[in-house]
């Protein structure tokens, strides 16, 4: 049975390095202020850097580590940068410090100060220099301190949010000294945010109620912290804890209003996954009356052909991701046309039928997936420009690849809807759908405009599959996940209507997220269903029925 | 089946019938009555809404506005179809539906009036007078010596008898037929138009039809149908003769 | 004529049957079944294993094979479905007559097999670490129990200064034994319940921006917090994604997950992840020279450099070589001998050291928690200084506190109750 | 009445014959035969016989409703799931005092999960009668009330399969979860005996096999004789004209409900049957992917031919077994291809195939 931990051998040094150095701190920025005009002194840098192995133990390493900060140049940087990734390598032949990176089962190995390759090493030849969070974030506040003089104004700004949480007197004194010389306002008010926490946190009485009054208005995490920890003091004065008390109140109940937008968007982008999950099938299934159940296959495809591209492109994942739209649009396109051709023309009329021939295609396109690139999930990366959040104010944030994706969907859908409403194709679609013998006695080639409907529905079921690989999985059974829920926003949506389908897709991601945090996710997901079931079952036509003379049979 | 009370000689009535769809008004404001015993034929253009009106009385289609009375005092508008159906309305469809995996002679028998409910059909076992009835039927049709086929193999024509053979099966009331003879031989809607003058009095017919001569033959009383209203109401002769049925008509086959 | 034709069909398939039953006579070669998904939603993570083991057998067989027998394997595909595993169970046993198994992923493809093993006396290698409270004769655990991944991962997260937690599970056994046992360890170390956010999603979740934003709101109190994950198999991929951009990186709240290895970092984008932690018995950069040769054979066997090492891996390797030696400790192959012979034997594992077969069929392993490298590594942080025994009845859920398992004499039983002294389930 | 293949005379004489030669055949080949001789059968075979049995009798539940009545479930699995969990609530508590933990009040997994009693939904499943009658009673409600709604509304066609379908897919997600009370994704399992008989003796495994294969003649002849009647008529031609059925005065949606629930119970047995002899229920019973191969089983034999579908859950679960055991990467594809050929060469099944030779 374990019992206690005994010893931590292998990060104990480094958290007394990152205490150490967060002491420092002060110090060491002087320092770079001034060699930062010198000439970089790369001998004496790389001397340093390769002793780093051999200095076996704390004191020595963080000896080592300090005078390597205290460089402060581009070469600095990037020990630093590779150190922090894991990348730094002792290279057990010549007994030097490499920056490597995996290839296979060898290692590409380079200069860590020029960039300048150095060959291949085999696993047994190299060691990684252990790095580990505590080390990161001592690092991130050491670059942190840094960029506080950068010359960019935006960077100054990171510098600043990065180093707001903490409680180093070092940091509070940078702050001060930058304050005096900010030229910007809108930093110059991050900082008196920055130094009113410290305020909060001190001993000074006469400070709290300047600090109080900056505060005001303000819900950011670590002001609502410094508020929490001085509303809790003993040694403050009653009225500035009770100010102090309803500044947190207001911050919380101002969060509360947030995280309710936040839901709503949540929502929104949950709507804007089936809608561009289900919009393919809204032509399909909605126009067509075809039952395709390798839809979730082609969006798979879709997934497949935008990992492709990034093999093909690795070093521009996001002009791949760009390419793959237009690509995944023809190739899930080309297959669904071939399906079209091959299966499903024969079988028009017999739904049952089309959606048990379908859904053998879906097995074998899985299995040959499956067998072609490995059952493994295959790895997309999203671009820069995808990563992170829009912070529009503090506690709402709105993650830019779901804003993206919001984004997309919309446009797909504006660029189907006008494609139906205001092209010649779309009017031929809409004749065939509505009386086939018509549409052929008045010249629309029926069985093309079949062929060319099915296909576009398969295509923007591949654009679909672009999308998702932002989002999750690009596996085998990618497509599995979301036939289900595609057909039932379809038949929501009232079949055959284009704004039925949109209008069911957000209302049904929006009512996901709101019932998600009173009942958790599991429960919401099977309310939601039973919901449509019983919905579904007292007007199945959906939201949107077409209203005509029925058939006579119906 | 519950007695439809005809005291005053009316089978059905229809009071302001309005029918939409989406914006195109099928029925507008359609009244009509239609006299027990009578045989009484409804003409119109295509979309005049004759297919409209016959869903609405057998239940297919609610109308927004208006009543549908059969008899005195049944509200057609109560009821859905198999409730209809069962109160004596039978319905013959322009595409001819019958039961095409099952003989002809179990056509006929599934349409025998009474054991509805699904108990009912489990229980049942044929009495010497179904039997009997079915075979009458048969013969009336003229299907008598087919009655061992599928009805999946009959021709047009004989399809359309067998669906009308069904209908008398029901025994019901009110029959309404909607373009019998389209489709069928010269010979064929001769027949067609015996049999269903043959069915006068006993039940009221409303036929739909396209073809005037046919209407001719059967018709004693014809009402015009026109943007989903009745535009005029007469004798054959007096209804070709009238100047706005003739407009708008103009080149049909009156 | 009819009749003609409609007799051959039922003449087929009573033939077939009458085949598949009167096969199967002792041959000369060891038999090891194979039960692995190839298809199914589980081949992702099973399909390797298979590869183990035949590369396994391969290498033995080079080695001469096993008291002078090649060794064959059967391999067969249980295809994710949990009564195919038990069929299949069957074939191998009976059908096939293999001398060992290995197989399964799912605690549920276990519990489906159990009853045949147990009827039929077979033996069964399982390689993945679960939620503990079983002990078969017939099962051998080579993957970790609760008490030898997730305790020790908290302990880690205790000393690092965590103090508010979010454990996070998908909604299956697994999870929530681990985070019931979890809690009630928390608890007996003085965490507050307030400090303890449990969280379930079903399986394949995709949608995690309420639950990510919840974590955030969560953590943002001022203490420092942690995700304990044990979110299974492909809804890891949109959590980690949604995690990054979101903003929440290691430094502000690390994940610890127990599910997420190698292979499942080779299909993410692992950039945002980097700081993130696991906690596993082995890792493919472990630097010891044992582990270089495995890689290497298992690299040159596949065919494709590409290709990472796992836990699961290393726990058929050792589960392997566990069996190799007790049958040449044993003398033969029949299960039973192998049964008495394996308990108490040691071989090397891949990170340096030895793994013991415990008499609770479980065995020692050693505690290692990595944090995720930009290139889908792990980088070892901490190490439990001795391996750890693995316990298949956790002190810490009251219905298992007095039970433990031990198949030597004179206990002899797989849940044997300490406070009433007697083998429970028993008549 | 209608004149499908199904209605042979010879079919229907060799169906029966097959089903009484395999509960008489199977006892003697697995007890009495030596294990040496040519005939004899292992216990391997006979749960793989009794495996397809059940599957079987679940084909004959989908062809009555599919075949007959035009109504494709894509949620049959769900009432073949619900009736295996009720026969395995009882085999839970059959094995009282014997569970790992030894609790007499509660089955293992609520054990762990810290359940500190039965859940009310238990109660009374350790009584056999019960757990029959809820065999019947659980998938014949649940269809009831599912059916009563849609075919109210007249929902029918594609939409009926895409709400059902909606239906075990809501079903599997509840099942999964652990609050349930049902064991969640392990389900119910480590069964031990089942009216005092050891579930793991030949003879008890025999036993099953002969009650399975009784059961599904049975079920074959109840459904055949129902088909029979004037209902069947009606249940047939509404298939093929509902609209005209319904301008005949029958009440289409009440006959629809008959059959759907007969249906739904017949898969509940099955799947009460089914439990017992594979030794496992599981949520994964319920993956919408189960009740499509269903259907596939039903169109491969031959839709509308109660024989023809009972012959297709044969075939392909034995060419399931077959080859996930000879080519595992070949089984999706087969499977897949055969649900290809089969709707576009063989839109009536092997049986199909059959009569048109048989015919000329």
């Amino acid at each position: 049975m374990f019992g206690t931990v005994a010893a931590y051998p292998r990060w104990s040094w480094w958290m007394s390095l990152g205490l150490f150095l967060a002491v420092s701190l002060g110090g060491w920025t002087r320092v770079t202020a001034q060699t930062v005009e010198t000439s970089p002194s790369i001998p004496s840098l790389r001397e340093l850097v390769n002793r780093l192995p051999e200095a076996q133990d704390e004191e020595a390493r963080r000896a080592l580590l300090m005078h390597i900060a205290a460089g402060g140049d581009a070469a600095t940087e990037r020990v630093f940068a590779a150190l922090e990734r894991g990348a730094l390598y002792v290279d057990r032949r010549s007994r030097t410090v490499v920056e490597g990176s995996r290839k296979g089962s060898r290692y590409l190995l380079t200069d860590v100060l020029t960039g300048e390759a150095l060959g291949e090493a085999g696993r047994r030849d190299v060691r990684r220099i252990p790095v580990d969070n505590r080390l990161r974030a001592e690092l991130r506040t050491v670059q942190a301190l840094g960029a506080l003089e950068a010359r960019d104004p935006t960077v100054r700004q990171a510098a600043i949010s990065t180093l707001l949480g903490s409680s180093d007197p070092e940091v509070h004194k940078a702050f001060e000294r930058r304050r005096g010389v900010e030229p910007e306002a809108a930093l110059r008010s991050s900082l008196d945010v920055a130094l009113a926490i410290f305020a909060l946190g001190g001993h000074d009485p006469k400070a709290f109620s300047a600090a109080l009054n900056t505060l005001e208005g303000r819900s950011e995490e670590n002001v609502r912290t410094a508020l929490r920890q001085f509303s809790a003091r003993s040694d403050v004065l009653e009225s500035q804890q009770v100010r102090a008390q309803r500044l947190l109140e207001r911050a919380e109940n101002r969060l509360r209003w947030l995280a309710r937008l936040e839901a709503l968007f949540f929502g929104l982008s949950l709507g804007s996954v089936l809608l561009l999950s289900a919009v393919g099938l809204a032509i399909t299934f909605g126009v067509m009356g075809v039952i395709n159940m390798a839809h979730g296959e082609l969006i798979m495809l879709g997934a497949y052909t935008t990992w492709a591209l990034q093999q093909l492109l690795p070093t521009q994942p996001g002009i791949a991701l760009l390419l793959a739209i237009p690509t995944a649009f023809f190739v899930a396109g080309g297959v669904g046309l071939a399906l079209e051709r091959g299966v499903i023309r024969f079988l028009y009329g017999r739904p049952l039928e089309t959606l048990l021939a379908t859904f053998g295609i879906s097995l074998i396109l899985q299995q040959l997936v499956r067998s072609l690139f490995s059952p493994l999930n295959r790895s997309v990366s999203s671009p820069e420009w995808l990563a992170g959040a829009w912070e529009i104010v503090p506690g709402l944030a709105l993650t830019y690849n779901r804003l993206a994706i919001l984004g997309f969907s919309l446009l797909v859908f504006a660029a189907l809807l006008s494609l139906m409403k205001y092209t010649r194709f779309g009017l031929q679609v809409r004749a065939v759908a509505q009386n086939r013998a018509m549409a052929r006695a008045l010249g629309v080639r029926s069985q093309r405009v079949d062929a060319l409907t099915f296909a576009l529905g398969s295509g923007v079921a591949g654009i679909a599959g672009v999308a998702l690989t932002q989002l999750t999985n690009v596996g085998p059974n990618l497509g599995q996940a979301y036939i289900i829920d595609s057909f039932l926003v379809v038949v929501f949506g009232g079949v055959g209507n284009l704004w039925g389908t949109l209008v069911a897709a957000f209302s049904l991601g929006i009512a996901n997220k709101a019932l998600e945090p009173m009942v958790g996710a599991v429960l919401a997901k099977i309310l939601l269903l039973i919901a449509l079931i019983l919905f579904l079952q007292r007007r199945p036509q959906g939201l949107f029925p077409r209203r005509g003379r029925q058939e006579e049979q119906g | 089946m519950a007695d439809i009370d005809t005291r005053h000689g009316v089978m059905l009535y229809l009071d302001a019938v309005s029918v939409s769809f989406s914006g195109y008004q099928a029925l507008n404001e359609l009244s009509l009555a239609v006299d027990e015993g009578e045989l009484r034929c409804l003409i119109g253009p295509n979309g005049a809404g004759k297919t409209t009106l016959m869903d609405v009385i057998t239940g297919k289609t609610r109308p927004d506005s208006g009543s549908v009375f059969l008899g005195q005092d049944i509200n057609l508008l109560d009821h859905d179809e198999a409730a209809i159906a069962r109160l004596g309305v039978g319905r013959k469809f322009q595409k001819p539906s019958v039961f095409p995996h099952q003989r002809v002679w179990d056509n006929l028998a599934l349409a025998l009036v009474g054991h509805r409910s699904p108990w009912q059909a489990l229980r049942y076992k044929p009495s010497t007078a179904d039997e009997d009835r079915v075979a009458h039927l048969a013969k009336l049709i003229g299907l008598y010596d087919l009655a061992g086929q599928a009805a999946g193999g009959l021709s047009h024509g004989q399809t359309q008898w067998l669906e009308i053979g069904m209908l008398l099966a029901q025994d019901p009331k009110l029959l309404l037929i909607d373009e019998p003879v389209a489709g069928m031989t010269q010979q064929e809607t001769e027949r067609t138009a015996e049999l269903l003058q043959s069915l006068v009095p006993d039940q009221t017919v409303v036929v739909v039809e396209h073809d005037m001569a046919f209407v001719r033959s059967i018709a004693r009383r014809v009402s015009v149908l026109h943007e989903g209203r009745v535009l005029t109401e007469g004798s054959i002769d007096a209804v070709q003769t009238d100047a706005r049925v003739r407009e708008v008509y103009l080149g049909d086959a009156c | 004529m009819l009749y003609r034709l409609y007799q051959p069909i039922f003449f087929v398939v009573a033939l077939t049957l009458a085949a598949m039953a009167s096969r199967a006579q002792e041959g000369e070669p060891i038999r090891v079944g194979v039960l692995h998904s190839l298809s199914g939603t589980m081949a992702i993570s099973e399909t390797t294993l298979k590869d183990t083991v035949l590369m396994l057998v391969e290498q033995q067989n080079a080695r001469g094979g096993l008291l002078g027998r090649p060794l064959e394997a059967v391999v067969v595909d249980p295809a994710s479905d949990w009564p195919l595993f038990a069929e299949k169970a069957r074939e191998l046993l009976v059908r096939e007559r293999v001398d060992v198994v290995f197989g399964c992923w799912t605690s549920v493809s276990r519990k489906s097999v159990l009853p045949v093993f147990e009827e039929l006396n077979g033996l069964l290698f399982y390689p993945v670490q679960y939620e503990g409270e079983e002990s078969s004769q017939n099962v051998f655990y080579t993957g970790a129990a609760p008490n030898q991944q997730a305790i020790p991962a908290v302990d880690y997260l205790m000393n690092q200064g965590v103090q508010r937690w979010v454990l996070a599970g998908t909604d299956y056994v697994y999870p929530r034994t681990t985070n019931k046992i979890l809690q009630a360890y928390l608890a007996q170390n003085g965490v507050a319940e307030d400090d303890i956010l449990v969280s379930y999603t079903p399986f394949g979740h995709s949608d995690w921006q309420s639950i990510v934003a919840q974590i955030k709101r969560f953590g943002g109190a001022g203490k420092k917090t942690a995700v304990v994950s044990t979110v299974n198999g492909d809804a890891n991929v949109p959590f980690y994604k949604e995690l990054a951009n979101q903003g929440i990186s290691a430094a502000d709240i690390p994940v610890i997950a127990f599910s997420v290895g190698e292979e499942e970092l080779s299909g993410i984008d692992t950039a945002p992840l980097v700081g993130h932690l696991a906690a596993w018995n082995y890792f493919m950069s472990v630097e010891e020279d044992v582990n270089y040769d495995f890689i290497d054979e298992w690299l040159a066997y596949i065919g494709d450099d590409d290709r990472v090492t796992n836990d699961p891996m290393e726990a058929h390797y050792i589960g392997f070589n566990l069996w190799a030696a007790a049958v040449e400790k044993a003398g033969t192959a029949d299960p039973s001998a192998v049964q008495e012979a394996i308990i108490g034997v040691s071989v090397p594992n891949l990170s340096g050291g030895m793994a013991t077969m415990l008499p609770n069929h479980h065995i020692t392993k050693p505690v290692l928690i990595g944090e995720i490298l930009d290139d889908g590594q792990f980088q070892v942080v901490w190490e439990t200084p001795a391996a750890v025994a693995g316990d298949a009845w956790s002190d810490y859920l009251p219905g298992s506190r007095n039970l433990m398992a031990d198949w030597t004499d004179p206990v002899r039983c797989g849940n044997y109750s300490t406070e009433e002294n007697r083998c429970l389930g028993a008549d | 009445m209608s004149s499908s293949p199904g209605n042979s005379p010879f079919l229907h004489r060799a169906t029966i014959a097959f089903f009484l030669g395999l509960a008489l055949w199977v006892p003697v080949a697995n007890l009495l035969l030596p294990a040496e001789s040519p005939l004899a059968l292992s216990s391997y075979s006979v749960s793989l016989l009794g495996k397809y049995l059940c599957l079987a009798l679940l084909a004959l539940a989908l062809d009555l409703l599919w075949g007959y009545a035009g109504l494709l479930s894509l949620g049959h699995g769900a009432f073949f799931a619900l009736g295996g969990y009720a026969m395995g609530m009882y085999l839970m508590r059959q094995i009282g005092t014997r569970g790992v933990y030894g609790d007499a009040d509660l089955p293992d997994f609520m054990v762990f999960l810290d359940w500190s009693e039965l859940p009310w939904y238990w109660w009374g499943f350790d009584s056999f009668p019960f757990a029959m009658l809820m065999v019947l009673l659980v998938p014949g409600v649940l269809a009831l009330v599912f059916g009563w709604l849609a075919f109210r509304s007249r929902v029918t066609g594609v939409y009926f399969s895409i709400m059902t379908q909606a239906m075990t897919y809501a079903l599997m997600l509840a099942f999964f979860r652990n609050e349930m009370g049902f064991g969640g994704n392990n389900g119910l399992t480590d069964f031990k005996d089942l009216l005092g008989f050891d579930l793991h003796a030949d003879s008890t495994r025999c036993a099953l096999l002969v009650v399975t294969a009784l059961t599904v003649l049975g079920s074959y002849m109840l459904c055949r004789r129902l088909l029979a009647t004037r209902f069947g008529a009606v249940v047939t031609a509404l298939r093929d004209q509902e609209g005209r059925v319904r301008f005949l005065g029958y009440s289409v949606a009440s006959y629809k409900l008959v059959v759907f629930v007969l249906s739904a119970m017949l898969a509940g047995v099955a799947g009460a049957l089914y439990v017992p002899q594979v030794g496992i229920i599981n949520p994964g019973e319920f993956q919408p992917l189960n009740s499509i191969e269903i259907a596939i089983w039903v169109a491969v034999g031959g839709r509308g031919t109660l024989v023809g579908a009972m012959l297709g859950a044969f075939v392909i679960a034995a060419v399931e077994t077959l080859l996930t055991a000879q080519f595992p990467e070949a089984w999706l594809f087969a499977l897949g291809a055969l649900f290809l050929l089969v709707t576009l060469f063989l839109p009536r099944g092997l049986l199909g195939l059959w009569e048109r030779r048989g015919h000329g």
